[in-house]
């Protein structure tokens, strides 16, 4: 079980593992894109931080939806309408929860994931985060089915996309800047995986 | 790498600033958030021409702000797409009831939050076509990747479709119109030099001293191959073979043509290619009707040029000839 | 250092043929003795108005040759003055029987090229007044030695003589309003980066990377003070202490700006340079009336900026707004 | 005693001279100028040398006017108009003669170095060329005036400009490109000082 206090703890790490890892998805992204994945992950959060630090959402669907409008409003970019969908179908998904169980959880990223597949149009194994996103769901999935407790449940979903983050690392990119490498983009990691990676991770360490 | 700023995260407001100052006769700054319009807009019963993109390619889209190019900009951070938020504030400011025409670049970030924003206008009663360019052979087309990067071909698409709607045709017309000149352009560029994202203050890219970059993409994105430097003449060859043969260009085209500078590549070396690309298209029998030659589409202070061919008719070329009245485009007035 | 060229020697010629092909309604390109003339040269009882220099500061000198600015521009080679036989044949070309305009960038090759030029059209009877232009505040100027360079004020200055000229003004005057432009104008640039000059195939200078060169020459050539890089708010502080301390310009004061790139800086970083300039000026009730921004007159690929301050009044405004029709410059046609 | 072939083969060993030397005069012009001395020297000299090869002059100052033409239509910079009026001078004081005696050559210097300080207005310890040129027109005119042979006037001439050229290391420029650096023109050598010995340097080494 997650209070939304603890979800806004969730959100106000993020903050801090993006600023922490601004320099390394910048040079992930540099190797394949455009240099700003860490810049842009960064600034979003800090504005995402900003903006709910002003705010005192009453539930956790009303605080997930200021999450991606300002996302969607101040990171521009791929990751901006991606992670912006993303919250805001999860909000969505959680609209009027004042705390989530674990089938609420995986509700929400199974929301949240589709929100991505339907703004980005990329499929598993096209090297984006939906690499690292739709494993960690069918890992989350199958340890609630299997009646897992809760940290284990967000334990193999960020174990999932782990794995898949560096699943990418071999693949020939199909979708987003790094798709215009053609056989170049093989032998580097994708750096939205590693930011949505991060998401999952820092759940785990919040949540756990 | 060095720049002339203050803070990288000032850098476009303070660029805009300077703009707003320069140019308050063609155009207006809007901040928080970020669009310049012209500044006689919203202009009734006429459609409203909006671009955007990331900042860092100066002049373009800002700099094309005016009267009969872009009725509106949305700069967004350095090579990162703006957001839905502007787009939308932005056309609805140049809404004259004719509804607009959303010229995106084809990079999924572009085209994602020109997405959304045309969703959001939509929702609010306003008719939006997008068009979305995609004209750099330097990247493999194909239904299931991202697909070609867009480039050179937009600076002439603005003009042309600015001309179009500034004569009050409608939207349907003006949009049919970019897709015909996308679908007649082709661009390819090269850099001799990296550039750098202020904010994150190293070079894009490594390249040796001997290196050159053939078919960059406009944020320094790699390109299709890199390999030692060549003549200009070679350089031109290869870029030139590669445009051609794609549309095809035939013996007998008229073009119009933009030999384009990256940034970093100073003027004379830019009518040097112009040469050479002008003793390329003779051998050809295509005839350069027009051309621009300088930086239009930028990548920071990367060196290097890209050169854009469209193949033209008496209808493109007139919208061309058009009077056009921005900071960096003008002529007829 | 990387360019895009063929042979080094062949770098001037052969971007002359870019340009001659590009600008053929407006220019004529001469070879051996290479000059660029008005495509209408030469315009009975107009003074002809003739400039020149080394290659390498595009669009400077070529690039403003048309309609309201010079009748005729020599490129010598890279960063090195034309020569007297390019200079007499060019003033013949333009000499409407009004005589020619001289206008000369204060280098001792410069000065010292035009005097034997001048001589040669002296003796044929074509007459030529010389107005040299030493605006550069970087330098110490004194009677004993070469003085200040010309630099930015040079641009300014073929625009409103040229305009001038076009009103069929006579040659006294038309030099005398150049002594004007050149006595009430102050210019200053600073360096992030080295040129290169093709030929001599490595950087004229070194520079660290967290240092900047105040007070460069557009030739590359040291300044007044090297130090470590600042931001841009400080740096066109200096700069434009040392210019506006100079005149001095006071509040009240109406200014023509550029804000000129060398040709290796993004348009961003001019812009927001602009602004810096204009909050100065704002502070000390100095009046920007009209301004350029961009590379006008640049130094090949080296990243820096110069700014320019002509103190105006209504008559030179006038000029200055007057139509102009140039492959770089462009407005009122 | 120099006779016109003699005079013609200087004038071809100085394009090589110039040509061997074009990298040195560079460096030395990128110090304290704007690195293109050499190249200037080299392009004035390889055109001079093309432009000789189709002529048969009459005389040594018809050959002499050729090489000042030549040098003043291609050289341009400064170093153009000032060995172009060198030369121009040196041929007026040569009109007509086929061979050149000691006085002749000393007379021919110093027809030359007049017009270099008519036109270029430098004076002495200006750090130009003027201080090679100068020390050894007076180097040449002690030499004439003792009675030494023509190989030693020259000779001397010749180690009065390289002394002279060293003697503009510690001086602070006033003329020319150099004199834009006030003090930071200190400790460098003057590059058309350095031609300017060259000259006299190949003098001896074809005549001597
Ligand atoms: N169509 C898409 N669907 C899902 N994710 C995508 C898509 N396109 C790009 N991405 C993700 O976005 C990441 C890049 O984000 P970012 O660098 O912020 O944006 P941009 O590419 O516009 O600079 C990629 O690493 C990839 O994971
Ligand atoms: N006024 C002058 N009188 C005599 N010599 C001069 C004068 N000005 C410059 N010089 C000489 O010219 C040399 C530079 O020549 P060069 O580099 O070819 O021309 P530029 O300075 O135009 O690039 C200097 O080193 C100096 O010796
Ligand atoms: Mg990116
Ligand atoms: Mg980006
Ligand atoms: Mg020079
Ligand atoms: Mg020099």
């Amino acid at each position: 079980m997650v209070s939304q206090k603890k979800l806004r703890a969730w959100i106000e790490v993020l903050q801090k593992v993006y600023a922490e890892n601004r320099q390394y998805l910048i040079d992930l992204d540099s190797a394949i894109g455009d240099a700003d994945h860490g810049i842009n992950m960064d600034r979003g959060f800090t504005n995402v931080q900003a903006d709910l630090s002003k705010t005192d959402p009453p539930d956790i669907g009303a605080m997930l939806k200021t999450v991606a409008m300002t996302l969607i409003r101040t990171v521009g970019g791929a990751a901006g309408p991606l992670y912006g969908t993303f919250f805001l179908r999860a909000s969505t998904a959680c609209a009027g929860k004042t705390e989530l169980q674990a089938a609420d959880v995986v509700a929400m990223f199974e929301a949240g994931l589709a929100g991505v597949l339907q703004r980005g149009k990329a499929e598993l194994n096209d090297k984006t985060m939906v690499d690292a996103l739709s494993p960690a769901l069918v890992a989350m999935k199958r340890a609630l089915g299997n009646g897992s407790d809760f940290r284990q449940i967000i334990q193999q979903g960020a174990a999932a996309a782990e794995e898949g983050m560096k699943n990418t690392i071999p693949m020939l990119a199909k979708k987003g800047r790094a798709s215009y490498l053609g056989e170049r983009s093989i032998g580097h990691q994708d750096p939205g995986a590693t930011s949505s990676y991060l998401l999952l991770k820092t759940a785990v360490d919040v949540w756990g | 790498m060095k720049k002339l700023i203050n803070k990288p995260e000032d850098l476009v407001p303070e660029s805009l600033a300077g703009m707003a100052a320069a140019h308050s006769d063609l155009i207006n700054v809007n901040y928080n958030p970020n669009y310049i319009v012209r500044a006689d807009a919203p202009i009734q019963g006429k459609v409203g021409i909006v671009s955007g993109g990331g900042s860092g390619h100066e002049p373009m889209h800002g700099g094309l702000v005016g009267m009969g190019m872009l009725d509106a900009a949305c700069p967004g951070e350095v090579f990162t797409s703006p957001t839905p938020d502007q787009m939308e504030a932005a056309t609805k400011a140049v809404n004259g009831g004719a509804g607009a025409l959303h010229i995106v670049k084809n990079y999924t970030g572009d085209v994602m939050n020109f997405e959304m924003a045309a969703e959001l206008c939509l929702a609010e009663g306003i008719d939006v076509e997008a068009v979305v360019i995609n004209d750099d052979v330097a990247v493999k087309d194909s239904l299931y990747t991202a697909g070609r990067r867009g480039v050179g071909i937009t600076v002439l698409a603005e003009k042309i479709c600015g001309a179009a709607a500034e004569q009050k045709q409608d939207l349907k017309k003006v949009a049919d119109i970019c897709r015909q000149v996308n679908a007649n352009g082709r661009s390819m560029g090269m850099a001799l030099t990296s550039c750098a994202v202020p904010s994150a203050g190293k070079p894009t890219f490594e390249i040796g001293a001997d290196e050159m970059e053939i078919g960059i993409g406009i944020h320094g994105e790699p390109g299709r191959e890199r390999m030692p430097l060549k003549t200009a003449r070679e350089i031109v060859g290869i870029m030139s073979a590669a445009i051609i043969s794609d549309l095809p260009f035939q013996s007998g085209d008229s073009v119009i043509v933009m030999v384009n500078g990256m940034g970093g590549t100073p003027l004379i070396e830019l009518y040097l290619v112009f040469h050479e690309l002008n003793e390329v298209c003779k051998g050809k029998g295509i005839k350069i009707v027009r051309q621009l030659i300088g930086n239009y589409i930028t990548s920071l202070e990367m060196a290097g040029c890209s050169i854009t061919l469209l193949k033209t008719n008496d209808e493109l070329l007139k919208l061309w000839d058009a009077p056009v009245h921005t900071p960096a485009l003008r002529w007829g007035v």
